[in-house]
């Protein structure tokens, strides 16, 4: 079926799944990249065309905390922020999850200060992954659009119930304007449905009381249950996107993209948008006759531990590239991750770490090319020179 | 004919160079191509000279990092030339296309152009003067560019044009754009 | 309307026994009086606090209304949410009961670190009560200074010293109500649960506007002040007639003293009841910072009657209301 | 304490296991608390004299532990005592007693856990 194809920033598509979305509640405070979103959604409220009540917050502390209460009250709620906006949310995520609520958040990955910087890399989001939220990173505009539909269906599905950001990358996909192939409203009112909250402070005839004090005596089952949810959450994700592609004829990948990786020896494994230059950085080594492939990891919560195994077993290098850093650890975020995951494995790649694009720099195929060609060089020597490197940095 | 393209504009802020750019987008989705358009992410404010980019493609674009050696370069204001190397990573086959009062070859010998780009001027400004009595030269330059590079169909640009203005705009808004355009895409001037 | 006592056990308690806030503690009473005067059913979020964390402790709760706490400083934000939420349910038709929405925290979580979200709440024109129960420090951790302190008392952040005299400050408290009165609410007030017809008064009127309100209430604190548990209504009493405490509204711009006492107590009367004070009566320094006190509540005072006067007839039933149509 | 007001007791003594806490650990159902004997932290106790007691109900609005037992006769609401098990004998009902009817007297009386204290 042809679908309407529009020119959108990142943004907009994001505004635009919201319009048709239209959630309840909107509460939002405005950031650097993310405003676009904001200010079209805002559009969309001022002529009427969504019925969401918009709550234009005194600060994103006061925006997640809103969307708390407005889920909490039953209501379908969503919100938007940025670098300094989510680390200012930093206590209410692990609320939000903690309550159980639905709520889906769009962050436009920016880095954090100091130094001051509103461009691009996943600092903000890795500060924040252990808060309960499950989380999707997107590859462009498309990606973004097609996520906010399908972050909302996960959110309230009655096995998960829990809040799920959506990230996408600042300026190189918030700010561009791509092609945007977008679904017909009621294709999209249909996929979400309704929402049935887990229990309502609204409903007068069951009373509720939310945030309870837990003593040393009941803290750690709580929270050992929030564990169980969210890895459970792995199930309903992937049923949910291929539900989603097969109804409308998307490719959305649940946990990961592969390319090239069935009979790849090295690989990059990497997030969001600077996987496509790695694509192109593995097209030129394999025309030199170096069996590359990349991995672009889309659900990074629940970390898919045995998905990522699977893929990178049969491996000879793997360079993890990341857009954040883990300062005073061995090693970044991602990289981290991957090898608890993989702790007591048998079969593994040598792998190494790299740094790159923080704040915003470019990053270009020749950077990608640098990194396979590091990798294959470590592995050619049998030992990681450095466990940690920085791409593209001046020095 | 190539099947993709990476274009560099500039400007500076408010002349809408990114709406130019978004423009040119839109025109290519008309006839079903891929593409980006983004503005050069800086804290530029107005008047600061500013960059945006165009990438135009037959198949999805994988490519999400900002351009280096455009294909072709486009020159909104002549003011820029004293300020802004913006001949730096242009592809030595590639095109430069300026609001420029003169002969393409007399810039060529002003910006000392290697042989292998192919300059084209065209005098925007006068153009944008008498037809939107505004010095606003963006979507002028889009006709230009289009006639230089041939990276589009003109005629799909300008029902683009017509189709993204209708509703938003007087008819004589309209008119006197499409008319703008249309006098840039003959007018320019190549050498 | 003057509630009447004998028939408020007609309603049910909002709040139920076996909560574990300390014996005399001000704050069920608060609550209870509070919620009592809503006409309509109450949904109640409320800031971490004494009362929050001893009145639901997992896996009990001594609630009878809806209850939401979520953290100390956001008390106005997850109301203003639950007021969102409400406002789009009922446009879409999934709800039709009317309900109030009241958000109680302590005085750090209103004039301290909940005041920006308090403050973002009461402009935005949420149809939502704030009451603050005010003890004047920080109970829940152990009586530490709050903004909210009196000038001169004792905490365990202000302690009494060789050099200082307990809480050291430029003006008596913060004055809350003021405050919140100038973010143009219809209604802003000051209350105490000993005055409870006063206070009950002040919670009906301002739950019939349709926009956000403002009350702080004073909670004496049996620990925090150091009296006896059976003193909390006295004392609070003994403010109110010392001048130490005045009753009073700002209701729709126009100030209002809703009770005056025929003549004012001594200051001395209030201050001696309570360990906080001690201190003062102890030395000549500490008779200088009374002294001072004593000024700055005749000031107060005085300040309250001025504005009463010189609101007078500037009663504008204009503010709370959104002017806006409803969108469907 | 209205005694006219069902209740909704939740069953206090089960234990929950991890796999069993609810969504979100939200309680439902209303108050459970009362299960919870605060009465054990009294060293006083109050006890009315029905004779001087006008059932004002002022003991009733300000007692901080819903303690104060009342019980609706004909159109009128009668103060019966108060609640053995919850009362934390704070002794603000003492105070607040327009008629001086109540007086704290030592001692718990934890025994007492059927009668509310009349004298």
């Amino acid at each position: 079926m042809a679908r309407k194809s529009v020119a959108l920033t990142g943004d907009y598509a994001v505004a635009e799944a919201m319009r048709q979305i239209d959630p309840d509640v909107v509460a939002v405070y405005p950031i650097t990249p993310q405003t676009l979103i904001v200010e079209k959604f805002g559009e969309f409220v001022a002529d009427g065309i969504v019925h969401t009540e918009f709550v234009p917050v005194e600060s994103e502390h006061s925006a997640l905390s809103a969307c708390c209460g407005a889920s909490a009250a039953g209501a379908r709620t969503m919100t938007c922020t940025s670098s300094q906006g989510l680390a200012l949310m930093h206590e209410i995520l692990y609320i939000a999850a903690g309550n159980r609520h639905p709520i889906v958040m769009i962050d436009v990955n920016r880095a954090l200060s100091a130094p001051i910087n509103i461009h691009g890399d996943h600092s903000d989001t890795m500060g924040s992954r252990d808060a309960g939220w499950i989380h999707l990173y997107c590859f462009n505009g498309q990606e973004a659009y097609d996520s906010t539909i399908i972050a909302t269906r996960i959110a309230e599905n009655s096995s998960v119930y829990l809040p799920v950001l959506v990230g996408l990358d600042a300026f190189n996909i918030s700010h561009n304007t791509e092609r945007i192939e977008l679904l017909d409203d009621q294709e999209v009112k249909d996929f979400v449905g309704e929402f049935n909250p887990p229990y309502s402070l609204l409903d007068l005839k069951y009373p509720v009381s939310v945030g309870a004090y837990f003593l040393p005596d009941y803290y750690m089952e709580a929270r050992r249950n929030l564990q169980e949810t969210i890895q459970n959450s792995k199930k309903v994700i992937v049923e949910i996107h291929e539900e989603y592609n097969k109804k409308f004829g998307r490719n959305v990948p649940a946990i990961m993209e592969t390319y090239k990786i069935e009979d790849a020896e090295y690989a990059i494994l990497a997030m969001s948008s600077i996987t496509g230059v790695a694509m192109l950085a593995a097209d030129e080594l394999r025309a030199k006759g170096i069996k590359a492939g990349v991995i672009r990891l889309r659900l990074f919560r629940p970390f898919p531990a045995e998905e990522l195994y699977e893929a990178i077993s049969n491996l000879k290098g793997l360079a993890v590239v990341e857009r954040a850093d883990a300062y005073g650890a061995s090693c970044g975020p991602l990289f981290s991750e991957l090898s608890g995951a993989c702790a007591n494995k048998k079969k593994m790649p040598l792998m190494a770490n790299y740094i790159i694009g923080l704040g915003g720099r470019d990053v270009k195929i020749k950077n990608m090319i640098s990194v396979f060609e590091d990798i294959v060089d470590n592995v050619e020597k049998g030992e990681v020179k450095s466990l940690r490197q920085y791409v593209d940095v001046k020095g | 004919m190539k099947s993709y393209w990476e274009i560099r504009w500039h400007a500076r802020g408010g002349q809408g160079a990114w709406t130019a750019s978004q423009f040119l987008a839109s025109a290519a989705l008309s006839v079903n191509k891929y593409f980006q358009s983004f503005p050069e992410f800086g804290a530029e404010r107005e008047g600061a000279p500013i960059v945006a980019y165009t990438k135009i493609s037959d198949f999805p674009i994988k490519n999400y990092s900002q351009i280096e050696e455009p294909d072709a370069v486009v020159v909104l204001d002549p003011t820029l030339f004293s300020q802004v190397p913006f001949l730096k990573g242009l592809k030595s086959d590639g095109y430069l296309v300026v609001n420029y009062p003169g002969e393409p070859k007399q810039l060529r010998e002003e910006l000392k152009v290697s042989p292998g780009i192919k300059v084209f001027t065209v005098d925007a400004t006068k153009i944008a003067l008498e037809t939107l009595k505004r010095p606003i030269t963006n979507t002028t330059m889009a006709g230009a560019l289009v006639r230089a590079t041939k990276i589009l169909n003109f005629e799909d640009v300008v029902n683009e044009m017509i189709r993204s203005f209708s509703g938003k705009f007087k008819k004589e808004i309209i008119d006197a754009n499409v008319n703008a355009i249309r006098r840039a895409y003959e007018e320019v001037k190549q050498g | 309307m003057a509630f009447k006592l004998t028939e408020l056990p007609k309603k049910e308690l909002p709040i139920s026994p076996g909560h574990r806030v300390c014996a005399g503690c001000p704050e069920p009473m608060i609550i209870k009086q509070a919620i009592l005067a809503s006409k309509e059913p109450v949904v109640v979020g409320e800031a971490t606090g004494c009362f929050e964390v001893s009145s639901c402790i997992f896996p009990y709760t001594s609630w009878n209304v809806n209850w939401y706490h979520n953290a100390f400083e956001n008390a106005a934000a997850i109301v203003s949410g639950m007021e969102a939420a409400y406002k789009a349910l009922s446009k879409r038709g999934k709800i039709t009961e009317p309900i109030n929405f009241i958000a109680f925290g302590g005085d750090g979580g209103t004039y301290d670190i909940g005041f920006q979200a308090l403050s973002g709440a009461m402009e935005r024109g949420h149809r939502m009560l704030y009451i603050c129960m005010d003890n004047q420090a920080y109970m829940n951790t152990g009586i530490q200074r709050s903004g909210a302190t009196p000038l001169g008392a004792w905490t365990t952040t202000c302690h009494v010293g060789k050099v200082r005299p307990g809480n050291v400050r430029a003006s008596l408290r913060k004055d809350i109500v003021a405050i919140m009165a100038a973010h143009d609410i219809a209604y802003a007030a000051q209350a105490s649960l000993s005055h409870w017809n006063d206070f009950m008064r002040k919670v009906e009127k301002a739950l019939s506007y349709d926009g956000p309100s403002f009350i702080t209430v004073l909670a004496p604190c049996p620990r925090g002040w150091r009296f006896p548990a059976s003193e909390t209504v006295n004392i609070a009493k003994l403010a109110v007639e010392t001048g130490f405490w005045p009753l009073y509204e700002v209701d729709n711009g126009q100030w209002n003293v809703t009770f005056k006492p025929r003549t004012l107590k001594p200051l001395e009367d209030f201050l001696k009841t309570q360990g906080r004070y001690a201190h003062l009566f102890k030395s000549d320094e500490g008779k200088e910072v009374i002294e001072h006190i004593k000024e700055l509540v005749q000031y107060k005072l005085n300040y309250i009657n001025h504005m009463a006067e010189a609101t007078k007839g500037c009663e504008m039933n204009i503010f709370g209301r959104c002017a806006l149509p409803d969108i469907d | 304490m209205n005694k006219d007001i069902k209740r909704i007791e939740v069953p206090c003594e089960e234990k929950l296991v991890w796999e069993r806490m609810p969504v979100g650990n939200v309680l439902v159902g209303g108050a459970n608390s009362q299960c919870l004997k605060t009465g054990t932290w009294r060293v006083q106790h109050p006890t009315v004299n029905k004779e001087k007691c006008t059932n004002c109900m002022t003991c009733w609005l300000f007692c901080p532990d819903m303690s104060i037992v009342v019980e609706k006769k004909g159109d009128k609401y009668e103060m019966l005592g108060f609640d053995p098990v919850h009362c934390k004998g704070c002794g603000v009902c003492s105070k607040v007693c327009p008629v001086n009817a109540i007086e704290m007297v030592l001692g718990a009386d934890f025994e007492n856990t059927e009668k509310p204290f009349l004298r």
